[in-house]
């Protein structure tokens, strides 16, 4: 590691605020790009799923069962 | 008389920024055209910053200007193709009212949009930031009176094939002093001095236009359908 | 004694220096039904919309017309952007109706049930007539004033618009339209512009 | 070659494809990007001239490297949708393009503060800088115009016109840029053009350059297959799929 | 195959130029537009001659280009709404063919107009007299381009109900090289050297756009129409 | 054996997710003349441009379709601001005819004689109409795909054109068209998409 302290890796002579704010900004970034597809799909999957789950409970109950729900 | 003036114009009013808003990119939309269109000025005029700060004064204007211009010179032609100003005549309530409402909405997504960013563009070409409340204020002040120019000018062409450049001619003419105090009163304000008469004159400019404008589009608007 | 709701008294109407039509006369009372006959170019429409101020058309002669009309043209006034329903919310709104459930209503009775919330540029021609007379249902006026409205309107719906205006006129208003086919209502006065031809 | 083209065209065979390979990316990236940030933030020396805030080129480089790149895939996928009506050449170009346009916003944006301690300036009409401008243009304008369209068959086509005109634009572009103010007028700010880059900060940034690749491909496979979970839901494959 | 290619080419050109000319306000108009515009800059500025002269290849340049894409927005408009397009589509004509004697038509209206009297207007920036005729030459070839650029946006856009921002979204980044060769032969040209190479670049982009937009017109007029 | 100008085996036609038509089977051969019918949004306008290559939406199955058509929809495809001749005269360029007599006698044709020089806008809705159907009398093409052409056109200009279709049936050409009310047309092959709704 080059730095001696984690106060050093914080600061880098002065330029620690433009350092890790484009780091941050980067990893926000990332986080957005990766996540929000991934919430969207895992909510889609469940509804289909669930969907799924209705038809299979209905047809197992029967027809006139399933009429009343 | 009218109990319902006050729904007609809240409807009229949703009706015409639905009409605009319909999707999210609507309101992007033309602030991205704002950044591409300062974006041009560096390419063509060089990139050097002194230069540009001097320049963006009247560049910021020129783009307010043309914006608003181009879109308001068309401001009732889909109402007059479509059927809606027949109807908006016919209406019970007053014309004038009903067309100040689309005036005011052109304004609300042009010129207000635009002084609300303006700080940025501002900011790319390098303009002192003690002249960008005055940029901002300037551009809020003098689109309206654009607004208005052009709209008078709009109502009066909707219905001619002939004879536009006429009005033209007039209506150009109009939008010149607002470009001469509003590029006058930022200008002012960068090199440190005081705008405020410049701007006094932006206001009583657009306090004589919200007057006199709506009589002269009612009456425009009239004319064209009877044409 | 009952008003006219509208009063032509041999009147003259020009276009430019063109004389259309000479010493039309004729008089809406509440209750009448008149479809206006005459060939394309005769002045139908002109004369439409003379009657409902919208053109100063040469005209001389005495015209009274009430304030309170409904005018429906050639041109839809509808935006196309938007949908059935943001569009009906504005004509009603010149009017008094302005709730949504009055505006479905008439949708459904112009057989839009369901497409509410559809852009108009997304219905066929003869529906997106129907959305402009939709406003037959939202109206308060009492003398309409229809230019051709059976235009790319189907047959089941020319006769739902032929109900709606016969309930009008049955409840004391009036309606004045051009068609160039026969209908089938009963009652009907025939003002035939062929004959006022200049 | 054809059947491999025509087997990723079938969307059942692509969801498949698509769901092994972000579970092998996912882990890939996140632990090249952990090793790259470490590496570039803590390791390696500080530049000689620049100081510590040259650390932001293992973010900034990587960037702009990608979202170039991104933007010839995109034309790619334009070119396959319109000639050969590979339907899933339309997901990938409204998956492509939203990708893309966050690159091009992170170089941008880490470009920029890179440039108010190096420069003084936040924003300076560079060739470089404006061009890479002029790319997030271009990105943004394929998104704005799939987003318009109704009609999704309509959208993909137009989005694939636009970004083979743009395809054409690009190399013309960057040339211009490049000469741009650069014959008579001294061009006030230049890059540190060297590429004798010391091997202590050649390898982060390289190891960086192939984590933004992963990022790129896996954000991209993320969104075609969300897409695909709304555009097939009815459908009886994806249905034994998921079940 | 087509004897009557010739002939439906002439018609095509004919009605265009019909068109346009019952409407002078349609011709006169940008141009006025422009006239404006330039107008502004020495009052945006202050009138330093000298300034002024530095600046007036970008200035003009910048605005031709502005006012050539709000003009070509609306290129199809008219042909889509009233289904002329539909007919061009069916005609046995290849629609790029005619859809690039509109575009034509456009450039012809504008773009050449507009060489035509910039000296006019470069007169008023003060820009040196040796200038003037690679201005013309480079605003003629540019505007093509420009028209070029503008039409393929405006064919993709031209079914869509908010064209008209996305249209400068679309179009004013594939502008940039016209816009960076033009300014830059003018500039040369003012400050004494030899624009031949830039206006070479200017030309073969001209070369490549008469090939390639073509092709990309139809396509987006058909993806259009089947929206 | 003379060959089909047209001819759709079950055919289905979808807008976006949702389906219009199902199994449309039909041929035209010359000499047919064919009527459309089907309610408001059932598809003519839909079925029509597919056939005529202008829209591709979804279609499922097989259509051939002859390449010599003339199609006239609901827009007129005129030019507001020029006469009826400049229109007329890049319309018929598109085909063969292109000299000033024949514009003038097909607009004679259509009853518009005396109105050659007049710009479109200045003609009543109608007129319009006849100004755009007047490329009946100029077309040399086989198909003849005409969307509500009666749309405005009074009593005697329905017959006109009427007469003018037969003609163009008897001459070994064919038309399919629609139209909400009934022809005085014999020999009229009839086909209701509401049968083939999905
Ligand atoms: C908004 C500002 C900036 C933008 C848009 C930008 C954009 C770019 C682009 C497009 C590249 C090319 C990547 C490639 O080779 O494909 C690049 C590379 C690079 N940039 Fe930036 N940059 C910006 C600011 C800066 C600053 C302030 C510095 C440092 C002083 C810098 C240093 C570098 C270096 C060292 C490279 C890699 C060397 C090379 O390939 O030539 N950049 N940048
Ligand atoms: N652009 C569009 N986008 C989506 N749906 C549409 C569009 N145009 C029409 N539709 C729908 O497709 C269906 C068929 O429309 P089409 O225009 O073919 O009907 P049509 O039979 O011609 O009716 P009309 O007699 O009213 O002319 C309608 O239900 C309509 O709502
Ligand atoms: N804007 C106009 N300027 C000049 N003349 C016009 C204009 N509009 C219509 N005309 C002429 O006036 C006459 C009457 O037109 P009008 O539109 O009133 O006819 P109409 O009876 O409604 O016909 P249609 O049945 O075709 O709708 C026509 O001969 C027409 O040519
Ligand atoms: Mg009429
Ligand atoms: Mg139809």
């Amino acid at each position: 590691m080059y730095f001696e302290t984690w106060s050093a890796v914080w600061h880098m002579e002065g330029h620690g605020p433009y350092v890790w704010g484009a780091y941050s900004l980067t990893a926000l970034v990332i986080v957005l790009l990766v996540l929000s597809p991934w919430v969207r799909a895992r909510e889609l999957t469940q509804d289909i799923r669930n969907e799924q789950r209705r038809a299979a409970a209905a047809s197992a109950l029967g027809a006139d069962h399933a009429s009343e729900t | 008389m009218l109990p319902e003036l006050g729904t007609f114009l809240r409807f009229q009013l949703q009706r015409h920024l639905q009409l605009a808003l319909r999707r999210p990119s609507d309101v992007v939309g033309p602030l991205l055209f704002f950044l591409m269109v300062i974006t041009l000025f560096p390419i063509g005029l060089g990139p050097d910053p002194k230069v540009l700060a001097v320049l963006s004064p009247g560049i910021l204007w020129v783009v307010a200007l043309l914006s608003s211009l181009v879109v308001s010179g068309r401001l009732f032609q889909a109402d007059f193709e479509d059927g809606t100003l027949e109807q908006m005549v016919l209406s019970p309530h007053p014309l004038a009212l009903s067309a100040m409402v689309e005036v005011f909405c052109h304004w609300l997504l042009s010129g207000v949009l635009l002084a609300l960013v303006s700080p940025v563009f501002a900011a790319l070409l390098n303009m002192p930031s003690r002249a960008i409340p005055v940029l901002m204020v300037s551009l809020l002040i003098g689109t309206l009176c654009l607004s208005l120019i052009g709209a008078v000018g709009a109502a009066l062409t909707v219905a001619l094939r002939r004879g536009g450049v006429l009005l033209s001619l007039l209506s150009i003419p109009l939008t010149v002093p607002v470009l001469i105090f509003g590029a006058a009163a930022v200008r002012e304000a960068a090199l440190g001095y005081d705008p405020s008469s410049w701007l006094a004159l932006l206001g009583a400019l657009a306090a004589g236009g919200c007057v006199l404008a709506p009589l002269a589009i009612a009456a425009g608007l009239r004319i064209s359908l009877e044409a | 004694m009952v008003d006219d709701l509208l009063r032509l008294e041999s009147v003259d109407l020009d276009r430019g220096a063109r004389r259309l039509l000479t010493g039309v006369s004729f008089q809406v009372r509440p209750g009448d039904c008149w479809q206006m006959l005459g060939s394309n170019g005769s002045g139908k429409t002109s004369l439409m919309r003379t009657i409902a101020g919208l053109t100063r058309l040469g005209l001389q002669g005495q015209r009274i017309c009430t304030d309170n009309l409904l005018y429906q043209g050639h041109l839809p006034g509808l935006k196309t952007g938007l949908s059935c329903r943001e569009n009906l919310r504005w004509h009603a709104s010149g009017g008094v109706v302005s709730n949504v459930e009055k505006i479905d209503a008439a949708l459904a009775h112009v057989g839009l049930q369901g497409y509410e919330d559809r852009v108009i540029c997304q219905l066929s021609a003869g529906q997106q007539r129907r959305v402009g007379l939709a406003r037959l249902w939202l109206s308060q006026a009492q003398l309409w004033l229809l230019d051709e409205p059976f235009t790319a309107i189907d047959v089941r719906g020319t006769a739902l618009l032929e109900a709606q205006m016969q309930r009008h006129c049955a409840a004391g208003g009036a309606v004045v339209f051009t068609s160039h086919q026969p209908t089938g209502m009963s009652e009907i006065k025939i003002l035939d512009l062929n004959q006022y031809a200049a | 070659m054809w059947s491999i083209v025509h087997k990723m065209g079938s969307p059942p065979w692509f969801f498949r494809f698509a769901n092994g390979a972000i579970a092998w990316l996912l882990p890939i990236v996140l632990i090249t990007l952990v090793v790259g940030c470490v590496w570039g933030l803590l390791i390696a020396p500080p530049d000689y001239r620049q100081g510590n805030s040259y650390r932001i080129i293992f973010i900034h480089v990587p960037a702009a490297v990608v979202a170039l790149a991104g933007y010839y895939v995109m034309a790619t996928a334009g070119l396959m949708s319109l000639v050969w009506k590979i339907k899933m050449a339309d997901t990938a170009m409204r998956a492509l393009a939203p990708v893309g346009a966050a690159l091009t916003f992170v170089a941008l944006v880490t470009g920029s503060i890179w440039g108010k301690p190096t420069w003084g300036a936040w924003w300076v009409w560079d060739a470089r800088i404006t061009s890479m401008l002029i790319l997030l243009f271009l990105y943004l304008g394929v998104m704005a115009l799939s987003e318009a369209f109704d009609n999704k068959v309509a959208a993909a086509k137009a989005c694939a016109v636009l970004s083979l005109v743009g395809t054409v634009n690009i190399p013309i572009i960057y040339k211009s840029v490049d000469w741009w103010y650069s014959l008579h007028q001294p061009a006030s700010i230049k890059f540190t053009g060297e590429s004798a880059i010391d091997a202590s900060m050649l390898y982060p940034l390289l190891l960086m350059i192939v984590a933004f690749y992963g990022l790129f491909a896996l954000s991209v496979l993320l969104r075609m297959r969300t897409e695909l979970l709304v555009t097939h839901r009815q459908s009886a494959w994806l249905r034994s799929e998921l079940s």
